[in-house]
């Protein structure tokens, strides 16, 4: 059992124990707190897999944003979201019946998976990883552009497509925050 | 290489020797070295701290007027001492309906999310924490933190105040954090990299400040919004929510805010002098002059960084103690119709004129976007002015209508 | 630098387009000002890459193209590109001037600048505006159109889709811009759709070409299916073409290349009407005249001939195939070409020589003569843009006429003009420009040297029959072409409205004199050789040039003294006998040719009615409505209905009330309200309850399928 | 360089199974939403862990498919939530509930 082995398990215990709080938890503030600790046991867990650009992204995006809008949301309908009910066993054995199932299920996929067993092969030496996941977004010759080699991998349209779903979102949200009257207002 | 050419790698080195002739494993001596590391790190940023605690009292007691402390020690040196003491001697109170674990979290979480930005600042071109090739982005993320930081206090605290204080200062940290990572992308674009130590050292031919000012001041403005300083500190405007998020908070936690705040805004005068002057690097290429060498040194490196952070920090105290507050939905429309669409166009001239001139020579490259920036300020002040008369125009109006309606009246 | 510029050609007006349906449709001015200025840019990008082409040497061998992945499919991706090659060339040429001529054009025609109407709505041809001038007169004058910045959208989609199509380099992008035509074509026509006639034209056009753009999907499907690409590279690879050649088709043993080709072919015939899909054309001349030009004369109907010309390659393997299209071709020419002379409308008469013209290309690719169509496309463009809009300043000038005499006469009747020569100078001669250039004029105009080579090309390689097919509608042209001048132009005028027409704006006849220039210039750089004293006088480049295109085509430009005294004769005699004729006649009555097979086309419209229209309709009516829904199903209903009352009559009084009644029915009701209310808890309105229901169920489905695997 | 890919999967196994049972049994919407985020964040690690272990190829020089997939994901992440959070809001403006069964409009 190696160093990075026993990194790993802390990580992935520490991750699954807040994942079970963020379930488990009834006050909603701590929920969503242990949501953030969730969220960090997975940006060590891209550390682990050298994807440094996405640890960031994952603080940014999803502590710095996300986490932080879930608590603001929380906070604004505090009255009824101090103390959330735990609901009828009738509501979570089923609950707990289907996860188990699917985790079965998974599990078997996994087991299945004839690559599941193998090692990950030695990082490219030369692999400026941020400027290659820049290049295989934006450009449309793909990392192609970058590492002067073709091999069709562009994602500008999902790209494009997300960035223009994400302004919708925006849209969205913005219409359905404003209440009536302040619609009609302005 | 010796201790006074790359220090940190000297004494590692030296270390590392020791600790293998003591016969641990390898894996503990990275170990053991990067704890040391971190340690040194956070005792020298504390102890700039308490350095600052110091600055900032005797700066405010000139701009307002007055001496400030000079009673223990020489010029008051030793107040710094003399606050911790009291604080550390307050009652440290809790309150009852408080969200302990939260409460306490609060205060530390404030520190550490300032405290690791001084993982990768670099002191110098051989100093330096960590040089991440996603810097800028991790600058961003401690903002993060910091802003759950102020929200978990407001929160746990159960106080109406400290909640108002929360979500004024998330509010304002969210909408300011848009223009700050614009203009972020502005040394991002001229450097080609976003590791600090490679913006730091982009700049040894000339300062960003220089080739894109405008950019270097939406940045200061927004860090001074992002630090929640005067005149944007409406999370703790005592004269509507009486000290805002950590009105509960007492002795040492009360401490803790007040040193994570002054330590950041320090941090950020480092942000900006990294960013956009220069950084350790001294001024124009003067070191590569055979008589200006020893500036390549690292310790006058860091001294100089350390000389420019305190300008910057001088600067954003300037501001802070000479402006008034503003109110709340002005902070907000300021941002939104006026900093971030600037930021904008700031942006993407930068990065156009950076395209086309890539070949051409420098000077033409830096004064083509010096003049952008010139004119777009230009431009600006036109739009405002414009809109300003327009807005005297109506009150004028507004004001002849009541007049008249007065006079029928009468 | 050339690949970027083919890429952003088609775009200006695509942009305009936007910008005037989204933004400027207020303001008259900025709409036509984005319009016209999208023109200017398409112009101007379509001349440097003209110029540039004639620069590149071997384009025909090595035409410029630039792909990009559009697509992803599997693991290849689906490649949209643009290509340059002489064809192309040529065609964005005349493609760029006379778009640009009609955009400005269509400024003066739609009266900008004149005050709004009086009764005018939208979708009606503007009435005129009744304004008092200075001295206090009361005068009526032409007023503007009240859709004016509508028309400059469409017109401007139009073009966008007309650049794409040349520019494309595979049949898909081409197709687009075909059918942004098509769809162009239906606004256009029915621009004015408050006129029922225009509605009917609109529908008519849109569902005759349909017709033909289904082959051509057909065909296009098929080529796709066996050569696994769209690109015109890919297609016309020398391999592909042998593949295509030798597979032979269920379809009367025709090569699959042939049948493709013919199959591309109907499309041709549906876009630039050739019999028997040719009845659209002159009812398009519904819509306002710069559409007839624009559209129905020098591009969108010239997209058509472009495409034969594009597939030439396929047809050319296959010798039935071409022939087949050879006599289509030679058979509109001469159809088209009768029906004409007994036309009254001055446009009418246009739009019939338009279909007789492109089937003289159509012929012209049958017989094999590539560079012979591909030249008449060229100088037919333009003098017939400038005979259209010729005449649509002719009648621009009537409306002026008959708004001041105030008399109601029909402005597109060639019999109520006459004398227009000193009213409207710059009209006539434009317009005699455009007419020689027509019948083919020896030696000045544009029309002689194209069409006088198709007939060499058809004498030379031994096509007779399309030959002489060709030089009688050749005689045919001059004379009705000469009959429209006379009756317009020259004698005395027969109304007041003639009388008191009026010279059209700056606006109109600067096009006019532009399109005057190259409809006689235009065939000066396709001179033959061996042509008599002219020969080698000019180098004969345009043949050179696009004949590089295509493998098949001769390289060089026959000549024989045959066909060049015949067509000389046909064209003059034509000439001179319509002269003749029309001299003096003054009215209908007097007009011989005024027979009724002529007048009434053909009876090709009222035979498609009875064939088409007639049958579907009187199959809704009687069969499906009378017969089958009233007589059949309704009998069967009522029978039923009948039945039934009776047998519940019975039932009712000695089953229903005591036994189902009494016992069944409200013993279910009661267990059905029971059951209902017991279930009613499963629809409980709560979002998880049916997610874990559904993972539930696909639980139990998927092990129910692994199991039932497991057993059998 | 000694973690066999199959523990990263099935540890996004059960980070998702806990999402999904959050997800199900969870009155409030909002934890309804935090149950979704950590399903999404499941499926991220699968990527990332694909990316790492299929996806770099020793031949090719920067094979970024995973990566782009979790960015991408990422966008989505982050607009479901402010979509999410915004509905809760307005309901909850309206019917002063954020209850995820007590907003059964959809009722017989």
């Amino acid at each position: 059992m190696t160093a990075e082995q026993g990194l790993f398990l802390c990580a992935a215990a520490f991750t699954l124990a807040s994942a079970v709080m963020v379930v488990s938890a009834r006050r909603l503030i701590h929920a969503a707190l242990w949501l953030i600790a969730v969220l960090s046991g997975v940006a060590i867990l891209y550390a682990l897999l050298q994807a440094s650009f996405l640890v960031v992204v994952q603080v940014v995006i999803y502590i710095g944003a996300i986490a932080v809008l879930f608590i603001f949301a929380i906070m604004l309908t505090r009255r009824q979201t101090d103390h959330d009910a735990p609901s009828r066993w009738t509501r979570r054995a089923p609950a707990f019946l289907i996860s188990l199932l699917t985790l079965g299920a998974l599990s078997g996929i996994v087991l299945a998976f004839p690559e599941a067993g193998r090692l990950p092969p030695p990082m490219p030496p030369d692999l400026d990883a941020v400027n290659a996941l820049g290049a295989a977004l934006l450009s449309p010759t793909g990392a192609a552009a970058y590492a002067g080699v073709l091999f069709h991998e562009s994602y500008v349209l999902p790209f494009e497509v997300a960035s223009v779903l994400l302004l919708a979102a925006l849209v969205g949200a913005i219409y359905l925050a404003t209440t009536e009257r302040r619609r009609r207002e302005s | 290489m010796n201790f006074w050419n790359d220090p940190l790698h000297f004494l590692a080195e030296q270390l590392t020797a020791m600790l293998s002739r003591w016969g641990l494993p390898t894996a503990w001596i990275t170990f053991i070295e990067f704890f040391l590391g971190a340690m040194a790190l956070i005792v020298f940023a504390m102890v700039l701290d308490i350095g600052l605690v110091w600055v900032e009292r005797k700066v405010v007691a000139r701009f307002q007027d007055r001496l400030g402390p000079n009673r223990l020690g020489p010029f008051g040196l030793f107040q710094p001492v003399a606050d911790i003491i009291k604080m550390v001697i307050k009652e440290d109170i809790t309150p009852a309906t408080a969200d302990k674990f939260l409460y306490n979290l609060a205060p530390v979480l404030a520190a550490v999310a300032v405290i690791a930005l001084w993982a990768i600042l670099p002191l110098a071109s051989t100093i330096y924490g960590a040089d991440l090739n996603v810097g800028l982005l991790y600058v961003i993320a401690a903002g993060a933190l910091g802003t759950l930081a102020v929200l978990i206090a407001g929160w746990a605290s159960r106080n109406k105040f400290a909640l108002l204080g929360a979500f004024r200062m998330v509010a304002s940290l969210i909408s300011y954090e848009i223009p700050m990572v614009i203009v972020l992308l502005v040394p991002t674009l001229l450097a080609g990299t976003m590791s600090l130590r490679g913006i730091a050292e982009a700049q040894r031919s000339i300062w960003f400040a220089l080739l894109s000012p405008l950019a270097c001041l939406i940045f200061l403005i927004s860090a001074i919004a992002e630090l929640g300083r005067a005149p944007f500190d409406l999370h703790e405007a005592e004269s509507e929510i009486v000290a805002g998020y950590h009105i509960e908070y007492s002795g040492m936690k009360f401490g803790w805010f007040y040193a994570a705040e002054l330590l950041h805004a320090f941090t950020f005068g480092g942000l900006l002098a990294i960013l956009f002057f220069g950084g350790y690097t001294g001024f124009f290429g003067l070191e590569k002059l055979p008589a200006f060498i020893w500036l390549d040194n690292p310790f006058v490196q860091a001294a100089v960084f350390l000389a420019k952070a305190m300008v910057g920090y001088w600067v954003i105290m300037w501001v802070k103690y000479s402006l008034p507050r503003v109110r709340i939905d002005h902070l907000l429309a300021f941002n939104w119709k006026f900093l971030t669409p600037l930021a904008l166009v700031v942006l993407v001239s930068t990065a156009i004129l950076h395209r086309a001139l890539m070949e051409a020579p420098r000077w033409q490259y830096g004064m083509a976007l010096w003049l952008a920036n010139l004119v777009i300020a230009w431009i600006t002040i036109e739009i405002l002015r414009a809109q300003a008369r327009r807005q005297r125009r109506h009150q004028r109006a507004a004001s002849q209508r009541q007049q008249t309606a007065q006079e029928q009246t009468v | 630098m050339m690949d970027w510029l083919l890429w952003i050609l088609p775009l200006p007006p695509l942009l305009a387009f936007m910008l005037i349906l989204l933004v400027t449709h207020r303001s008259h001015a900025w709409s036509h000002g984005l319009a016209t200025g999208a023109a200017a840019l398409s112009w101007l990008g379509s001349m440097v890459l003209f110029i540039r082409a004639l620069m590149i040497e071997h384009l025909g061998q090595h035409p410029l193209e630039s792909n990009i992945n559009w697509l992803p499919s599997g693991t290849s991706w689906l490649q949209i590109g643009v290509s340059l090659d002489p064809l192309s060339a040529v065609t964005l040429f005349f493609v760029a001037w006379t778009v640009l001529a009609i955009f400005i054009y269509s400024i003066g025609y739609h009266n900008f600048g004149q005050p709004r109407g009086d009764h005018d709505q939208p979708g009606l041809p503007p009435h005129g505006a009744t304004v008092t001038d200075a001295d206090g007169h009361r005068c009526i004058v032409p007023s503007v159109e009240p859709m004016y910045a509508r028309f400059f959208a469409f017109i401007s989609l139009f073009a966008f889709g007309m650049y794409l199509l040349v520019v494309s380099n595979n049949l898909l992008t081409l197709f687009i811009g075909w059918e942004i035509m098509g769809l162009c074509s239906y606004l256009l026509i029915g621009f004015w759709y408050g006129k029922p006639s225009a509605r009917d034209a609109a529908i008519k056009a849109f569902i005759t070409t349909r017709v033909g753009d289904m082959f051509l999907l057909l065909g296009m499907a098929w080529l796709y299916t066996v050569s696994g690409s769209l690109s015109f590279r890919v297609i016309f690879s020398a391999e592909n073409l042998r593949a295509l050649a030798t597979t032979v088709t269920p379809v009367f043993g025709l090569s699959a290349a042939g049948l493709i080709g013919l199959l591309c072919f109907l499309g041709t015939a549906g876009k630039s009407a050739q019999w028997p899909l040719h009845v659209w054309l002159p009812d398009a001349m519904e819509g306002p005249t710069p559409v007839s030009a624009m559209i129905h004369a020098a591009t969108m109907v010239s997209a058509g001939v472009y495409l034969a010309l594009r597939m030439f390659p396929l047809l050319s393997l296959d010798s039935r195939a071409l022939t087949v299209v050879a006599f289509v071709g030679a058979f509109t020419a001469l159809f088209a070409a009768t029906i004409a002379l007994a036309q009254n409308d001055i446009k009418r008469v246009l739009a019939y020589s338009t279909i007789s013209q492109l089937g003289y290309m159509v012929a012209a690719v049958g017989i094999g003569a590539y560079v012979a169509a591909a030249f008449h496309l060229v100088t037919h463009a333009f003098f017939k843009a400038l005979l259209f809009l010729g005449a649509g300043s002719v009648i621009h000038g009537m409306e002026h006429g008959a708004l001041h005499s105030g008399e109601h006469v029909d402005v597109q009747d060639m019999f109520q003009m006459g004398g227009l020569r000193q009213r409207m100078p710059v009209t006539f001669w434009t317009f005699l420009i455009g007419g020689l250039a027509l019948s083919g004029f020896p030696l000045i105009t544009a029309g002689f040297w194209s069409k006088d080579e198709i007939l060499a090309e058809a004498y030379a390689h031994g096509h007779y029959a399309v030959f002489l097919t060709l030089a009688a509608a050749a005689f045919l042209t001059a004379f009705y072409t000469m009959r429209q001048i006379t009756l317009t132009f020259l004698g005395q005028p027969r109304t007041q409205a003639a009388a008191h027409a009026h010279e059209t704006p700056r606006t109109m006849t600067v096009p006019l004199l532009t399109l005057a220039f190259f409809a006689i210039t235009a065939g000066w750089v396709g001179i033959p050789e061996h042509f008599p004293l002219l020969g080698g006088l000019l180098p004969n480049w345009f043949h050179e040039f696009v004949a590089s295109t295509s493998s098949e085509a001769s390289a060089k430009a026959p000549f024989h003294w045959t066909p060049l005294l015949i067509s000389l004769g046909v064209a003059l005699g034509g000439l001179w006998l319509g002269w003749l004729v029309y001299r003096k006649v003054g009215a209908p009555a007097q007009d011989k040719l005024q027979i009724p097979v002529l007048k009434n086309r053909w009876y090709c419209d009222t035979l498609y009615s009875i064939l088409f229209v007639r049958p579907s309709t009187w199959l809704a009516e009687h069969f499906v409505s009378r017969f089958l829904d009233q007589g059949i199903l309704d009998g069967i209903l009522h029978g039923v209905a009948r039945l039934s009352l009776v047998l519940g009559h019975a039932l009712r009084n000695y089953v229903d009330a005591p036994i189902i009644n009494g016992l069944i029915g409200d013993g279910t009701g009661a267990t059905v309200k029971a059951s209902g209310s017991a279930l009613r808890r499963m629809q409980s309105g709560r979002v998880q309850s049916y997610m874990t229901a559904s993972l539930g169920m696909l639980f139990i489905v998927a092990v129910l399928y692994l199991g039932l695997r497991r057993l059998f | 360089m000694s973690i066999p890919l199959s523990w990263y999967l099935f540890l996004a196994a059960a980070l998702f199974c806990t999402g999904l049972y959050g997800a199900l049994s969870r009155r409030n919407a909002i934890a309804i939403l935090l149950g979704v985020e950590l399903m999404l964040n499941a499926v991220n690690v699968n990527l990332i862990a694909f990316w790492r272990y299929l996806d770099l190829r020793p031949n090719d020089p920067a094979p970024m498919n995973g990566q782009a997939f979790a960015v991408i994901v990422f966008a989505v992440a982050a607009a479901e939530v402010a979509v999410g959070l915004a509905l809760i809001l307005s309901v909850y403006r309206r019917r002063k509930t954020v209850a995820a069964d007590e907003v059964n409009l959809l009722k017989w």
